[in-house]
C-alpha cells in the first residue's frame, strides 16, 4: 500500500512544472482550452454563475427563518423534518438536498463548518463566504468554538451549550437565529429583512432593529 | 486519506479573515474557476466525492498555499487529465492537440439551475444497525483512499442523534466503486471526548457518520 | 500544538527520497544554515525546545514549502527576533541598525565538539508513578503550545516498555517555564490500537512519553 | 485562548514580506548580520561544521555495532544499558546524551524515526541523511513501516515482528543490525567497516561480505 499511483501524466500535473503561476491566466487558458475541446459551452459558464450569484442567497434561508419565527406550528415540523418543510417552500436546490435545521436560543447556540472542505447550503444561504472557506475557520471552530465566536463578536455565557455542526455529509444545516427582542410588531417580510446571512451559520446573533 | 485538507482541530492557521458582508469571489477569475467547475459537465463526468478527493490529493504545500479557487482549478484539471479529457501539453500551452474532434454533448445553460437537486438517499432493504440515543465508537480508520470521518473523530465515543436512512457513500463512490448506499447517522460528540479536558463539558460536536464507520459504543 | 510538524501518519508526501549514501547536506549554504545555528550561542540563548517550538510555529504552508535547512533558518530568525537580538528592519537589510553596538559574549570554536553531552535527566523527590509492564492510556491533549506528545498516539493503549528517570519537560521548557523535570517512559503500542485493524497485529510502535501525558489505562 | 501572539515583529515576519526568495541569498544576509551584531562568530560556524561534518559519523555506532557482534556480555550490557556503554567508549555527544540500542533479528526489526522534527544520533551516526528528514519519511513510517521499507529494499516475512521508535525525547535509538552470514573469520575492525548508516536506522540489512 503505498500513496501514489504509478506515475502518470496526472502525476506530473502535480509538479506543475511550466503553468504560468498568476492563477487569472491559468484561468484563462483552461477555459480556452476546455471551449475549444467542446468540453465546455461558454453560455453555460455564463449562466451558472449568472443564477447562482444572484438567484438564490440569504434571502431564501431568511424567508424559512421568519415563518418559523411567526408560525409554531410551521417552526415544529420545520425543527423535525427541515427538508420536507424546505421542498415545500420550492428551496431545495444544488447543495441543499437535505437539510436539518437547529433553533438558536438563550440555552443552546449552534454554529456550523465543513472542516474537510467547505459544504454549505447552496440553495439556502447563496454561496459561501470567504471566511467560511479559511483554514482558520475549519480548523479551529470544532476545537474551540467559544474563541471563534468571541473573536466574530459573539461572547456566549459559560452555561449556554454551544453544538458545532460539522458538515460531513450531503445534509446541510441551517440555523434558525434568535428572533430579536422588540420585532413583535414586524410581519414575516420585515422580519425576514432582520435576518442575516452569518446568523444563518451560527456566527452572528441579531440584534434588535433601530428603534 | 490523512491529508492536509483534514483541518479540523488543526493550529497555526491564525485569526478568522472574517468580514461581516464578505463575498463569495473577490476577483472576477474566481468566478470563472467556478463557473467552470460548475458548468463543465457531460455524460460520465466524475461525481462530487471524485471531484472531492481530487481536491484532497494536491500537493500539501500546494493545499496550503493555494486560495480556494485555486484548489478548485486545480481539481478541475487533475480530474480531466485522469479522465484522460485532456492531456498535459494541452493544459500547459492552453489549446488543443491538433486534430483533436470536440465533443459535442457538453451540458448547455438549461443545467444554471440553483433549485435543481438529487438526493444523495437511498432506500435499501438493510435495517438500521444503530437506533437513536444508542452508545457508539468511530472506527479507527486510516484509509489510503477518500473518506469523510474526520481524523478527529475517529475513534472516539458518542451516541445516534439522528438517522438520515442510507446515502451514497463516499468511500465508495469517489473510488469509482459504485454508491454502495450505507445507513447515515448524525452522531453527537462530547467536546471533552473529541479534545480533552480542556473543551468546555457543556459543548458537543456533531458529525453525519456512515454506519460502516460506526461500532458499538 | 497540532500543527503540519506532527506529520506521523499523514498521507500525500509521496515516495521516500532515499537514496543510499545520502548526505545531510545537498548545498553549500545549507551548510552554513546549520554552523550558524550550532554556532550562534551566547549567555541566555534560547534552548532546544523553544528552538523546537519556533520551528513549529512557521506559518503551515511555508513549513511544507521549504525545505530542512530554510526551516532551520527561519526557526533561527524567529527566535532571534523574539528574543529582541536582531530587528525586521535589520534582517530584511541584512545589516545591523545604526549605533548597534556588537556583543563580546558569542561563543567560541571550542563549543565545536560533538562529543559534549547535556543530559535531559534530572534527579526528583517524586517516584515513577507506573511500573514497566503497567498498561497506561495517554492523555487526550491539543495544546496551542509545544508538546512532544504526537496526535497520532493521543488518547491511545499501551503498556510501559521502560523508564528513563525523570527528564525535563519540554512542554514547559520550550515555554520559559522551567525544566519541570518529570518522570519519562517509552510506552509500547499495538500498531492496531493506532492505525486501525488495517495495521499488521504483529507490529508496535514505542515513543517516549511523559508521566503527565499518561493515565493508568 | 486565541492561536496567536499580539502582532509584534515576530509576528510580522511570518509573512516573509521582503526576504529574498533564494535562500542561498537569505543565509548569507543573516551570517553578515549576526557576525556584524557579534552575535556568532565565523570561526565558530567553520569549527562547528568541520567537527560535526567529519569527526563524527557511522563509524562511531559501527563500533559499537562490532562490538557486540563479537562480545556477548558487552552486547548483553549494551542491550541493559546503552547510554553507561556508549558512554565508556567516548562515544555520547551532542543529540546523544542517553542511547537505547535494539537489537535486529531474524524474527524482530527495528527502524527509527522522528515524526515530529528530525531527532537522530548524531555522535554515533552522524548529521542525519536527507530523507530521514523528508516528509515522506516522517509521515509513513508510523503507519507503514512495511511498505515504507519495502519500498527501500528490506522485504520482511509477515511473521516478523516490526518495531517502529519514534524519537519523541532526548534519548537515541540505534539499531544493531542482523550480523551477516559468512562473515565468521572477521575480526572487530573489518566487523565495523561492513556495517552501514542506514543499517543502524533500520532501514536497511547488511549483506554477507562478496567473497
Amino acid at each position: 500500500m503505498t500513496d501514489r499511483e504509478p506515475p502518470g501524466e496526472a502525476d506530473r500535473f502535480s509538479e506543475l512544472a511550466h503553468l504560468p503561476s498568476d492563477p487569472a491566466l491559468r484561468v484563462k487558458a483552461m477555459e480556452s482550452l476546455l471551449v475549444e475541446k467542446g468540453l465546455v459551452r461558454p453560455e453555460t459558464i455564463d449562466a451558472c454563475i449568472e443564477k447562482f450569484e444572484h438567484d438564490i442567497g440569504p434571502h431564501n434561508g431568511a424567508r424559512v427563518v421568519a415563518r418559523a419565527w411567526v408560525d409554531a406550528d410551521f417552526k415544529a415540523r420545520l425543527l423535525g423534518d427541515a427538508t420536507a418543510v424546505v421542498g415545500e417552500m420550492g428551496l431545495l436546490g444544488e447543495q441543499t438536498a437535505e437539510v436539518v435545521a437547529l433553533e438558536n436560543g438563550p440555552r443552546v447556540h449552534n454554529v456550523v463548518v465543513c472542516t474537510l472542505c467547505s459544504c454549505y447550503p447552496w440553495a439556502l444561504l447563496g454561496l459561501p463566504p470567504s471566511w467560511y472557506k479559511s483554514f482558520a475557520y475549519r480548523a479551529r471552530v470544532v476545537r474551540e468554538p467559544r474563541a471563534v465566536l468571541r473573536e466574530l463578536g459573539v461572547d456566549l455565557a459559560e452555561d449556554v451549550e454551544v453544538r458545532v455542526w460539522d458538515s460531513t455529509a450531503e445534509v446541510r444545516f441551517l440555523v434558525v437565529p434568535e428572533r430579536p427582542a422588540g420585532t413583535e410588531e414586524l410581519n414575516e417580510a420585515a422580519l425576514a429583512a432582520l435576518v442575516t446571512r452569518d446568523s444563518m451559520i451560527g456566527v452572528a446573533r441579531l440584534a434588535a432593529p433601530p428603534a | 486519506m490523512n491529508g492536509v485538507h483534514d483541518m479540523g482541530g488543526m493550529h497555526g492557521f491564525g485569526r478568522i479573515p472574517y468580514q461581516e458582508n464578505d463575498a463569495a469571489f473577490h476577483h472576477h477569475w474566481e468566478r470563472r474557476v467556478w463557473g467552470l467547475c460548475q458548468g463543465a459537465t457531460y455524460p460520465g463526468w466524475a461525481n462530487l466525492d471524485q471531484g472531492r478527493f481530487a481536491l484532497e490529493r494536491m500537493p500539501p504545500a500546494l493545499y496550503l498555499s493555494y486560495g480556494y479557487f485555486e484548489r478548485w482549478l486545480y481539481g478541475l484539471t487533475l480530474t480531466l487529465l485522469e479522465g484522460a479529457l485532456v492531456t498535459l501539453d494541452e493544459v500547459e500551452r492552453g489549446e488543443a492537440r491538433a486534430g483533436s474532434e470536440p465533443r459535442d454533448d457538453a451540458a448547455g445553460p438549461e443545467i444554471a439551475d440553483p433549485y435543481a437537486h438529487s438526493s444523495y438517499r437511498r432506500e435499501v432493504e438493510a435495517r438500521p444497525r444503530f437506533a437513536v440515543g444508542e452508545r457508539v465508537r468511530t472506527a479507527n480508520l486510516h484509509p489510503p483512499g477518500h473518506t469523510r470521518l474526520p481524523r478527529y473523530a475517529r475513534d472516539k465515543a458518542g451516541h445516534v442523534h439522528r438517522h438520515h436512512g442510507a446515502q451514497v457513500l463516499p468511500d465508495a463512490n469517489a473510488h469509482g466503486r459504485g454508491e454502495s448506499p450505507t445507513h447515515l447517522y448524525t452522531v453527537a460528540f462530547p467536546a471533552r471526548a473529541l479534545w480533552g479536558p480542556g473543551a468546555s463539558g457543556k459543548d458537543r460536536v456533531f458529525l453525519n457518520v456512515w454506519e460502516c464507520h460506526l461500532h458499538p459504543g
